[in-house]
């Protein structure tokens, strides 16, 4: 088999472990990401059903399913319905180029966003190259007040108006954490360290586990850590009714079998 | 990084006087240590005829334009540069002009980041005043548009602003807004 | 006042970068006469290891706090606040700036998703603004970036970016995504 040295080039600069993903073309890319190994095409078969799988999870979480998922999806269906076709079946030459046209459009548009990410990972880095060097924002430190005929007010008062709706309309909208410097912690870190302490045969309370934290959001990522530790039978959680304390009881092995 | 330095940058970027236990404790050295830095800086400032000054006020340390640089400076207020109205400034703008008599605080939550310095470069423009204070703690200043604010817009009268039609918020979030904005 | 203490004062105030024209005509000196002092005082700053940096990005000249300086200045500006930023976030300033004016619509389009939170976000932290509207229903608003986006990118002008065609995935990684997609 040929050397695999180099990454999978989808994703090269964005590494995806959970299945936090933005939107269909970005659960296809990171399916596609996935799978990939070197670069060697991905088989389609794996890649339809594995996309269906996500869309019925979506779905049966209620989340926001867009046409844009299921035009994605029907696209793909298609492709591999086509493959699937014994050899010699007569086919029609318009729904034939139509199915092309969709697989191109698809293609094209993997490959925009593909470069758009890869040029985003440019971006980050001198982003955070940039963060480090602190302008002075003060201002003028003398009394020095502009000369009133120098002053230009770039916007007319229509202009004023919407630049005044849109800030006030932002207040509403939902938070976006993005400028904040948060310093979140990661769910990962948070099960690293809960599987540490809690050893074998501990029984403890969500409270007691989280009663270093200082902040929310630290408590947050614990609860997610606890959650995911509770989905991969790591952990019991119990509680009583939804004021009660969490508890939380160390499961030793899976494996363990009961005789019963 | 050498004290020297690291002290430099943080006078330099601080947006009010830092007090020296605050030095201290940032620069994990004893009081003595950097008041000798301190002084040494401000010796070093002068004897290279630096266009900067190291400045005691305000119960702290921070760097200042040299006095004498002042014509310069006078003269760069009527540069392109100076006199852009950046985004950020335009935004306060817009929040007095529809919000006012309006605090800092009020602003800043407004737009969700601080908002200080914007406020201070429309003051020196001649946009914005302050129009009083608010009872309460700390006595905030609340700021207003000036009648250049109006002359420079091409309007007669704040009444004769655009109406905000669009865009309203949901109720609960207004609801968040008038609750910051009841003074006092 | 020398000539160099002027520049150093200029550049200590300023709010975003100063091009070498208006320093020109502030210093009242010739281009290449200001060019020699702020190579000097480039070279100055790193021989003594100032704490500050002199940067040329967004079409301009600045002073900064040296990159190692970083630490120890979060807790005096608001400025020095790390500002973090989501990888769709990242991605919408890239569509933006290669695709400036470019609608929302068009940016969800690219992208595959809804893109107005994070479109949201940048104009909140003054990297891109509105550019005007189409016509057409509903008159979208168009976007662009804006001159903080170029200071913050280190570039004076938007052909400064990296060309878009250098980060199309190569040819091979194109061959194997049409293998995969190929119906028959």
């Amino acid at each position: 088999p040929p050397p695999t040295t180099h990454h999978s080039w989808i994703l090269m600069t964005y590494h995806v472990s959970t299945a936090a993903f933005e939107g269909p073309l970005d659960l296809l890319l990171q399916l596609i990401n996935r799978h990939q190994v070197d670069i060697a095409a991905v088989s389609l078969t794996d890649l339809v059903s594995e996309y269906l799988s996500y869309l019925d999870e979506l779905m049966e979480m209620d989340l926001d399913v867009t046409s844009e998922f299921l035009l994605i999806a029907a696209t793909l269906i298609q492709l591999k319905a086509h493959r699937l076709l014994p050899p010699g079946t007569e086919i029609d030459l318009d729904e034939e180029l139509a199915l092309m046209e969709e697989r191109d459009r698809l293609l094209s548009r993997l490959l925009m966003c593909v470069t758009f990410k890869d040029v985003a990972a440019v971006f980050l880095r001198r982003w955070q190259e940039a963060n480090r060097l602190v302008p002075r924002m003060s201002g003028l430190d003398q009394e020095i007040r502009f000369n009133p005929p120098d002053v230009v007010i770039p916007v007319g008062p229509a202009q004023l108006a919407g630049l005044a709706s849109r800030i006030f309309a932002r207040v509403g909208a939902d938070p976006d954490l993005d400028h904040l410097d948060l310093d979140l912690p990661s769910v990962e870190a948070a099960i690293q360290e809960l599987r540490s302490r809690i050893g074998a045969s501990i029984e403890a309370t969500f409270d007691d586990l989280v009663s270093h934290c200082q902040r929310s959001v630290e408590v947050a990522a614990y609860f997610l850590a606890l959650l995911e530790m509770a989905r991969w039978g790591l952990l019991e959680v119990h509680q009583e009714h939804w004021l009660a304390p969490i508890m939380i009881k160390h499961r030793s092995a899976p494996t363990e079998i009961d005789l019963r | 990084m050498n004290t020297r330095a690291a002290l430099e940058a943080i006078l330099f970027v601080t947006e009010s006087p830092v007090p020296i236990e605050e030095l201290a404790e940032v620069l994990e050295l004893p009081k003595q240590q950097v008041q000798i830095e301190l002084d040494e800086l401000a010796a070093d400032l002068v004897s290279r005829q630096s266009g900067l000054v190291l400045r005691q006020a305000g119960g702290g340390f921070r760097l200042y334009s040299h006095p004498d640089a002042y014509p310069y400076l006078e003269r760069f207020t009527s540069s392109a540069t100076a006199r852009r109205i950046s985004g950020a400034s335009l935004e306060v703008m817009a929040v007095i002009a529809y919000r006012q008599p309006v605090s800092r605080g009020q602003i800043a939550e407004i737009r969700g980041v601080d908002s200080d310095s914007a406020i201070r470069t429309l003051e020196r423009m001649g946009l914005v005043e302050e129009a009083g204070r608010l009872p309460g703690p700390g006595n905030p200043a609340v700021y207003r548009t000036t009648p250049l604010f109006l002359e420079k817009l091409g309007v007669n009268a704040l009444e004769e602003l655009p109406p905000l039609a669009d865009h309203i918020p949901p109720a609960e979030a207004v609801e968040a807004l008038e609750e910051t904005f009841r003074p006092g």
